[in-house]
């Protein structure tokens, strides 16, 4: 079976773009690095554009043209598949992230690692694509596993600082717990079906027949997806991520990284679907994480922080959306939302490149309106869309979600109305606190400039994104539900309907009006509250109390490991077997101290042992 | 069998037994050495004579030679280690342990 | 004769250099010219095994005395082993070539891969046997003589308990032989018909006296104290090989000897195996965590590695046979090139703690990037080596018992967390005191060619094991139960 | 009777009274004063060469005479006795003439040991091979020993303890004739299984304990190995031993008594008190001495289980391949030691930097006392365990296994010594005569070669029939 050329064209342009670059660039001419990946990357977007274009009309590509690792008994082969679902995150994955490329070439101009940067920035890229394409579970697991990698490489970009390095561990290791699952549910599948069948299309017309084993593979892979994609409890590693460089931030939390969790999710949803309590346990999750990470958004000062907040109260949604059997419109969700916290990010970005900072806190900000209009009007855009307001991109997934959350009632709308009033409220708050408000005199005294057009034009695109992609519901639906595997079709996304309208909107006004009076109105009263009460000003800084759990987890484990490495193996275990030496020199010299020399000792032992030997005779 | 003999001669042979052992002087010790042999001599000849038997005889003729020559190393060893006139005992033989 | 060839060539080479000196040659022209010699003999003779041309390359074996024969056969498992020894053999000798030593030391490693050679392609246990101890002479001395500062106590610990398994080794074999004479009337040491009983006492402990005896070697906990303090003291040549190689005869020995002897023990007496196996990988990662000397640290993770070789192949399965086999392959070149740079910093600065290094990054990028590569091929990344043998001794273990197929799992994640954080604090972390920071410089040509010839390998195992799968399948496929 | 005749008749005894003419020959010359080392080396050679063609020419079909028989152990062991004494043969000084004799004259006892038909014959030449012995350790003390405290030096204090140990086993051997006579009427071998008969068997088997030195009857071992001179010590612990292996072999086939089940236990238990000793000495041949006892208690070990798996001449290859291979080892040892002049241990510290040949020869030595493959030692001891093994006794060889890995560490303690250690000692090493350069060359070129060589077996076995 041939494989389609743009299927080919998807991986061997960034893989010839990274070996172009690594060995010919990164030692002559580093700063030109961002030249071949960028052109990677727009020959992967035509590509996926005309994939995408083949897979609405119709015609699913699935191939399997390699094995991976082959017995004759058992095999694992490296495949394709792209149906509506890789399709769109092929779109987003590509189109997201090449303007991200553009942008950092701008953002990153002058960092003396350029060339390292944009290796590790195309192996991420690279990365994604290969897990969204892909056709089974191992080799999902493939690339599952080296979006870790350069995750890992990025959060930790500069190394110099302590505290990207630990961020770094962090997220490869929390990482590294979800993955857990992934293996377990591998193994599992594996185990319960022929090896083959870890190919989705083979897999999920099986379900049906298989043994509560597959309950299993459905708890394990939500393990997977709840580390990859932040939710709760193991989401603390990706407020930390922001350690890295901004387009790095930007590229993790809209394109790859935390949407591959989502994605599995979605992938696997014919399986998961059919385990028992498991969607209302993600819906529950996911509810949970939103409404929590919300919170804690509202009360962060770092910008990217506040995004990051935002961005695993929004992957909540999606899980929340998810959960509530509304796949279509979760994975919409991901797709605006994919747009507009790029927008923000990069936003945030052009600020803190304005201020010549890595990052910035909301003390170092404010009125920065006149300074850098442009990116104002942009992260305006970017955070009505987030907020959910009508027309922009935001409220048409989010409202599918929160509508479903309604209709399901109970603590499902209870959360929907907390989200919708949560999300408004915490990026108007960041809106108001950045861009009008007092300008703070920072010393030393800065000057602020907007970014050149490098980053702005990308970042424009993205914003027509936030702005508008939400007007092609219906196209997406087509695409999204084209090549399907789950035995039940595909919830439509609703169109505009007044009802969840008038529910999302008005919550969204009261956040957006509590922002406005929170921080223009009575600016003290956040702080002053929030230092009368020490107790909850720790709570929050603490994520009430997740993040001590963490430390006391880690500190736990690395007592144990002294306690099995040293204490025991080293000291305890092998000074035993150590001291055998000292135990056969003190057995050496009562054994030597019997020969005294005496002859007539020496000739009792003679009548002792032929007593023995003639007592032996007795029996 | 001839049981008063083998009554004598168990009897001679513990009693040599114990001088080897228990004595410290090399010459008693020696002699003690000789009457284990004489004990096992005066069995065995006993025994050839209850059983009519000279080869038996012949063999304890043997054996008396082959102890004689032993007494005779052995009496070479023990007058060798002679220092001013007082014969050794196994107190001085002490130098090889361990 | 070509395969007796494998075994007597090193040894004659071992001879001729260690004699050099006395013509005024040098020694380690000569070894290294017998070693490229011997690995051009490996790779020549075994290209039929590329595609499965070849299924067994066999000399006719002559009965000598009591059934002991002097024959040697190599299949596909033994060649890949054959090869990986005298690759690394090279290497270690590549990887000390700037260091002023003796003829000895080049001469000890030719010596040491004759014997590993034998051990490879012995088909008779008592041969097997002499091989197996043979290589302890030749280790005992690269530690206790060209090793760091507590060498001599570290050899003799080596020595002794290699030696203590050894004993257990020949009880076993001694066990099998006598079984046969007794059911057939007939001598033979033929590991290819020895047979154990089918159960009874006699037959636990004839499986039990060859766990030990090879367990030692893997090494299995807990008869596994010896390797920390070996590696610890180990000239980085004799790291390499200790490391790359000779942990793998004891897995080798499970998988020709062991199992071929007990062809029906699967789920009744395996699933311990596996256990201890399970245990071996978690103690062997919980305790690398503790260790703050790199050497240390890469020898617990040796301990994990190989337990999950051992995991695979106790499951029977054909993926998991396949993939302890390829397992031992990629642990040989992993953890060879994280010994082979782990030496270039002895080299540089004579320290070895976690502490005594800090952002080495800045002065040695490429180091950075080879170490990076080697942690992540040893954490079982997928795309690169580690994943493959672990996924699939994983997976085979699954199909059998998944308690201990899930303790395996955990053992893959913990691996991350050992070796990622000793990396970042040598390589990434603080700078430390200058004396020692600043002593450490980039690879020079050599070093650089060494770690690419083993990085290559590790990347194209990982991206197309099939290959590889293709050869070690079918030679460890009649184990499969 | 004419000449050829007699010569015919003559043959079957030709080794014996080769031997008893080489005695007679070196007691003449000594008479007429024409002492020289060289014409002594040459009578001795000349009837240790005519014993060992006649034993060889010796058909081995039983029965010579009544006292007499040859059968393939017979000839085996002769063959061990000769290989034995031979390096001390050529390589002694033999400055006098009386150690000469006593060696020859214990080679005589040692012949008739094998040819013995009865037990009166192996009691006659059990005092004949014993005898000169004890006078020997007397007469060649080693060399560089601190002379004695008060009454002489330290061999002659060994050879009272050597003859009273002997000689009180003499006696019990005596005594165990007495009943076996008693008990069957006569001194053939076979017994007839009464009560007092076993007792006659175990008797005598103590007796044969004595002379291998297993424990607990081991302590004039040492301090005879010790104080006696180097090369005799190797005489000591080949020839000497093999002749009490030998008895005990003999004893055990014929007897029926229990001992026999008690012989692996006893094997094991010398091998694990040599292997504790030996940790304990710092004097080279001290520690060489226990080596032996472990090598004694091997012995004993490999023939309870010869006898138990039912005392067959061809099944004895074990015993007779490890005695031979010992008498290598052992030799090459001892003749290191006479050799180089080194007492301690720690006077080897530095030997592989400055003497390296040496080093190397004194390190195959050592690694085949130990029994590391592939060296001999591995090869006799693999033997002997294989048989212990196919003989079910596990725990006695489980214990051995032990006991080889705790006599490890000292061999182990001599490699590090000569080649791990910084440093050389100071002590001087002497250069050595080039006769016993090369016999310990051959012996450990022997000993680091055979054990890869097991088709040398088949000649071994063929000796065996």
């Amino acid at each position: 079976m041939g494989i389609p050329f743009a299927v080919v064209c998807l991986f061997a342009a960034p893989v010839s773009a990274l070996l172009f670059g690594y060995f010919f660039l990164l030692k002559r001419k580093p700063e030109w690095m961002h030249w071949p990946m960028i052109l990677s990357c727009a020959v992967v977007g035509a590509a996926a554009a005309s994939i995408a274009a083949q897979v609405y009309s119709g015609h699913i590509i699935d191939v399997s043209p390699f094995k991976w690792m082959p017995l004759s008994s058992w095999s694992i082969s490296f495949g394709f598949r792209l149906d509506g679902l890789s399709a769109v995150m092929l779109c987003l994955v590509s189109l997201v992230g090449g303007l991200i490329h553009v942008y950092a070439g701008g953002y990153m101009e002058n960092d003396p690692a350029f060339g390292r940067f944009f290796l590790a920035f195309h192996l991420f890229y690279l990365s994604m694509i290969g897990l969204v394409v892909a056709n089974n579970y191992v080799q999902m697991y493939l690339f599952w596993e080296m979006v870790g990698l350069s995750s890992y490489l990025l959060i930790g970009f500069w190394y110099q600082k302590a505290s990207a390095r630990r961020a770094s561990l962090q997220a490869f290791f929390t990482n590294r717990v979800g993955d857990i699952g992934f293996f377990l549910a591998l193994l599992i599948l594996m185990n319960v079906f022929p090896a083959a069948h870890t190919r989705f299309v083979e897999l999920f017309p099986l379900l049906g027949k298989g043994s509560p084993a597959i309950s299993w593979v459905g708890w394990f892979l939500f393990l997977a997806a709840i580390a990859k994609s932040a939710q709760f409890p193991l989401y603390f590693w990706l407020p930390d991520a922001m350690e890295g460089p901004t387009p790095v931030s930007a590229l993790m939390h809209a394109a790859t990284m935390v949407t591959a969790g989502i994605f599995l999710m979605a992938r696997s949803w014919p399986l998961m679907s059919l385990v028992p309590h498991l969607p209302n346990t993600i819906a529950a999750v996911g509810a949970f994480t939103a409404v929590f990470s919300g919170i804690i958004a509202a009360t962060r000062k770092d910008l990217k922080r506040i995004l990051a907040y935002s961005t695993v109260s929004h992957l909540g949604i999606m899980t929340f959306g998810l959960g509530l059997g509304e796949v279509s419109s979760a994975v919409f969700h991901l797709v605006t939302h994919g747009f507009f916290k790029a927008a923000l990010f990069l936003c945030a970005g052009n600020i803190a490149h304005a201020l010549h900072k890595s990052t910035a806190s909301v003390d170092e900000t404010g009125g920065l309106l006149k300074k850098i209009p442009v990116t104002a009007v942009f992260f305006t855009v970017a955070a009505f869309s987030l907020s959910g307001i009508w027309p922009f991109a935001g409220f048409y997934s989010k409202d599918a979600i929160l509508g479903a959350a309604f209709d399901r009632g109970g603590w499902a709308g209870a959360a929907g109305f907390a989200i919708a009033f949560l999300s408004a409220f915490y990026i108007f708050r960041m809106l108001f606190l950045a861009f009008l408000g007092p300008r703070k005199e920072q010393n030393p005294p800065e000057h602020p400039h907007e970014a050149g057009p490098m980053m702005n034009a990308p970042l424009f695109f993205i914003v027509l994104g936030a702005l508008g992609i939400g007007w092609f519901g219906t196209e997406f639906y087509k695409l999204v539900s084209s090549g399907w595997l789950g035995a039940s079709p595909m919830v439509k996304i609703p169109g505009f309907d007044w009802a969840s309208f008038t529910r999302s909107t008005s919550m969204a006004g009261l956040g957006i009006l509590a922002a406005y009076l929170w921080t223009m109105q009575w600016p003290s009263f956040d702080w002053v509250w929030r230092k009368n009460v020490p107790l909850v000003e720790k709570g929050f800084d603490a994520d009430f109390g997740v993040k001590p759990m963490v430390a006391a987890l880690t500190l736990l484990v690395e007592e144990l490991s002294y306690l099995l490495g040293v204490l025991w193996d080293k000291k305890t275990w092998d000074g035993w077997i150590e001291s055998m030496s000292a135990w056969a020199e003190d057995a050496a010299k009562s054994v030597s101290s019997l020969a005294s020399g005496r002859l007539n000792d020496s000739l009792w032992w003679i009548l002792l042992g032929g007593g023995v030997m003639l007592l032996r005779l007795l029996k | 069998m001839n049981y008063l003999a083998w009554q004598i001669s168990a009897a001679l042979f513990v009693s040599g037994l114990c001088a080897v052992i228990l004595r410290k002087q090399l010459l008693v010790m020696l002699f003690g050495l000789e009457i284990m042999i004489s004990a096992a001599l005066i069995a065995l000849v006993a025994q050839a004579s209850s059983f009519q038997d000279s080869n038996g005889l012949a063999a304890a003729l043997i054996i008396l030679c082959v102890a004689a020559a032993e007494a005779v190393v052995g009496l070479s060893l023990i007058l060798h280690l002679r220092k001013n006139k007082t014969l050794p005992d196994t107190d001085a033989l002490m130098n090889l342990k361990g | 004769m070509i395969l007796t060839l494998f075994w007597a060539f090193p040894i004659v080479g071992a001879l001729f250099t260690l004699f050099s000196p006395a013509f005024n040659l040098r020694a380690r022209w000569i070894s290294l010219i017998c070693a490229a010699m011997e690995l051009y003999l490996v790779l020549e003779a075994g290209t039929g095994f590329w595609g499965g041309h070849l299924a067994s390359l066999s000399e006719p074996g002559k009965i000598l005395t009591y059934g002991i024969s002097y024959s040697f056969s190599m299949d596909g498992l033994s060649w890949l082993l054959c090869l990986l020894n005298a690759f690394l053999t090279l290497i270690a000798l590549l990887s000390s070539w700037k260091q002023d030593l003796s003829a000895g030391f080049w001469a000890s490693f030719l010596f040491l891969e004759g014997a590993v050679m034998g051990v490879f392609l012995a088909q008779d246990l008592f041969f097997f046997y002499i091989f197996w101890e043979a290589m302890l002479i030749p280790m005992f001395f690269i530690i206790g003589l060209w090793g760091s500062e507590n060498r001599v106590h570290a050899a003799i610990k080596f020595f002794l308990f290699t030696f203590f398994g050894s004993l257990f080794l020949l009880l076993g074999i001694l066990a099998l032989v006598v079984f046969h004479h007794q059911t057939t009337g007939a001598w033979s040491w033929d590991m290819n018909i020895l047979r154990a009983p089918e159960s009874g006492l006699y037959a636990i402990l004839t499986f039990a006296a060859f766990v030990v005896g090879f367990g030692v070697k893997i090494p299995l906990v807990p008869i596994h104290t010896w390797l920390p303090d070996a590696h610890t003291e180990a000239p980085a040549a004799g790291s390499i090989i200790l490391a790359g190689v000779l942990l793998k005869v004891g897995v080798y020995g499970f998988l020709r000897v062991l199992l071929p002897a007990f062809p029906n023990w699967g789920m009744k007496a395996l699933p311990w195996l596996g256990g201890l196996a399970a245990i071996n990988v978690i103690y062997g990662a919980l305790s690398a965590m503790a260790q703050m000397d790199l050497k240390r640290l890469i020898a617990y993770s040796s301990i994990a590695h190989l337990g999950f070789c051992v995991l695979g192949i106790a499951s029977r399965t054909a993926q998991g046979l396949a993939g302890g086999s390829l397992q031992l392959i990629n642990h040989g070149l992993t953890t060879g090139a994280l010994f082979l740079m782990v030496g270039f910093l002895y080299e540089r600065t004579h320290k070895r703690g976690l502490a005594d290094f800090g952002d080495l990054v800045s002065q040695a990028p490429l180091l950075t990037f080879f170490f990076g590569v080697t942690v992540f091929a040893s954490i079982g990344l997928p795309g690169l080596n580690g994943f493959v043998g672990e996924f699939m001794s994983l997976s085979g273990m699954a199909k059998v018992s998944l308690p201990i197929a899930v303790v395996g799992v955990f053992g893959v994640t913990i691996a991350a967390f050992y070796l990622l954080p000793a990396f970042q604090a040598v390589f990434l972390g603080e700078r430390k005191p200058a004396s020692v920071s600043s002593r450490v410089f980039d690879l020079d040509f050599r070093e650089q060619a060494l770690l690419w010839l083993l990085i290559v390998p590790m990347i194209a195992i990982g991206l197309h094991p099939g290959p590889l799968l293709n050869i070690v399948g079918p030679a460890v496929g009649k184990l499969i139960l | 009777m004419n000449p050829a005749a007699l010569f015919l008749r003559l043959a079957p005894m030709g080794s014996g009274i080769s031997l008893f003419c080489g005695v007679l020959g070196v007691a003449f010359a000594g008479i007429f004063k024409k002492i020289n080392s060289g014409l002594i080396r040459a009578l001795g050679l000349l009837s240790l060469a005519l014993a060992a063609a006649f034993v060889f020419a010796q058909p081995a079909n039983g029965s010579i005479s009544a006292l007499l028989q040859a059968d393939p152990m017979t000839k085996a062991w002769c063959g061990v006795f000769y290989a034995g004494a031979l390096p001390f043969l050529i390589a002694g000084t033999w400055e006098d003439e009386v150690p000469a004799l006593l060696l020859l004259g214990s080679l005589l006892g040692m012949t008739l040991l094998a040819f013995s038909a009865n037990l009166l014959m192996l009691f006659i030449s059990l005092e004949l091979l014993s005898l000169p012995v004890y006078l020997l350790v007397a007469l060649t003390p080693a060399k560089g020993r601190p002379k004695g405290l008060s009454f002489g030096c330290p061999s002659w204090e060994a050879a009272i303890k050597y003859f009273f140990a002997g000689s009180v086993s003499a006696a019990f051997f005596l005594l165990g004739l007495a009943c076996h006579y008693s008990a069957t009427g006569g001194f053939a071998f076979a017994g007839n299984g009464s009560f007092l008969d076993q007792t006659a068997f175990t008797l005598m088997a103590v007796a044969a304990l004595f002379k291998i030195g297993a424990a607990p009857w081991h302590f004039w071992l040492p301090d005879v190995y010790e104080a006696a001179e180097p090369m005799l010590s190797g005489f000591l612990s080949t020839s000497v031993k093999a002749a009490g292996v030998f008895m005990l072999m003999r004893l055990g086939q014929y007897s029926q008594a229990s001992f026999i089940s008690l012989l692996p236990a006893i094997g094991a238990l010398t091998m694990i008190v040599a292997a504790l000793a030996a940790l304990n000495q710092t004097r080279l041949q001290r520690l060489l001495a226990y080596s032996s006892l472990g090598h004694a208690g091997v012995l004993v070990l490999g023939v309870g289980a010869w006898l138990l798996l039912g005392a067959s001449e061809k099944n004895a290859l074990p015993i007779f391949f490890y005695l031979f291979s010992y008498v290598f080892m052992s030799n090459g040892a001892f003749f290191f030691l006479e050799l180089t002049g080194v007492s301690e241990w720690r006077d080897l510290r530095g030997l592989g930097k400055t003497r390296p040949v040496l080093a190397f020869c004194f390190a195959a030595l050592a690694l085949s006392l130990a029994g590391i493959p592939p060296t001999a030692g591995f090869l006799a001891k693999f033997l002997v365990f294989w048989q212990v093994f196919k003989a079910g006794l596990y725990v006695p060889l489980i214990a051995a296994s032990l006991a080889t890995l705790a006599a490890l560490v000292y061999y182990l303690r001599i490699i590090r010594e000569m080649y791990l250690e910084e440093g050389v000692a100071t002590s001087k090493i002497e250069a050595g005569t080039g006769m016993v350069r090369l016999i310990v060359t051959l012996s450990a070129a022997y000993s680091a070669v055979v054990g890869f060589l097991p088709w040398i077996l088949s000649a071994f076995q063929r000796v065996l029939g």
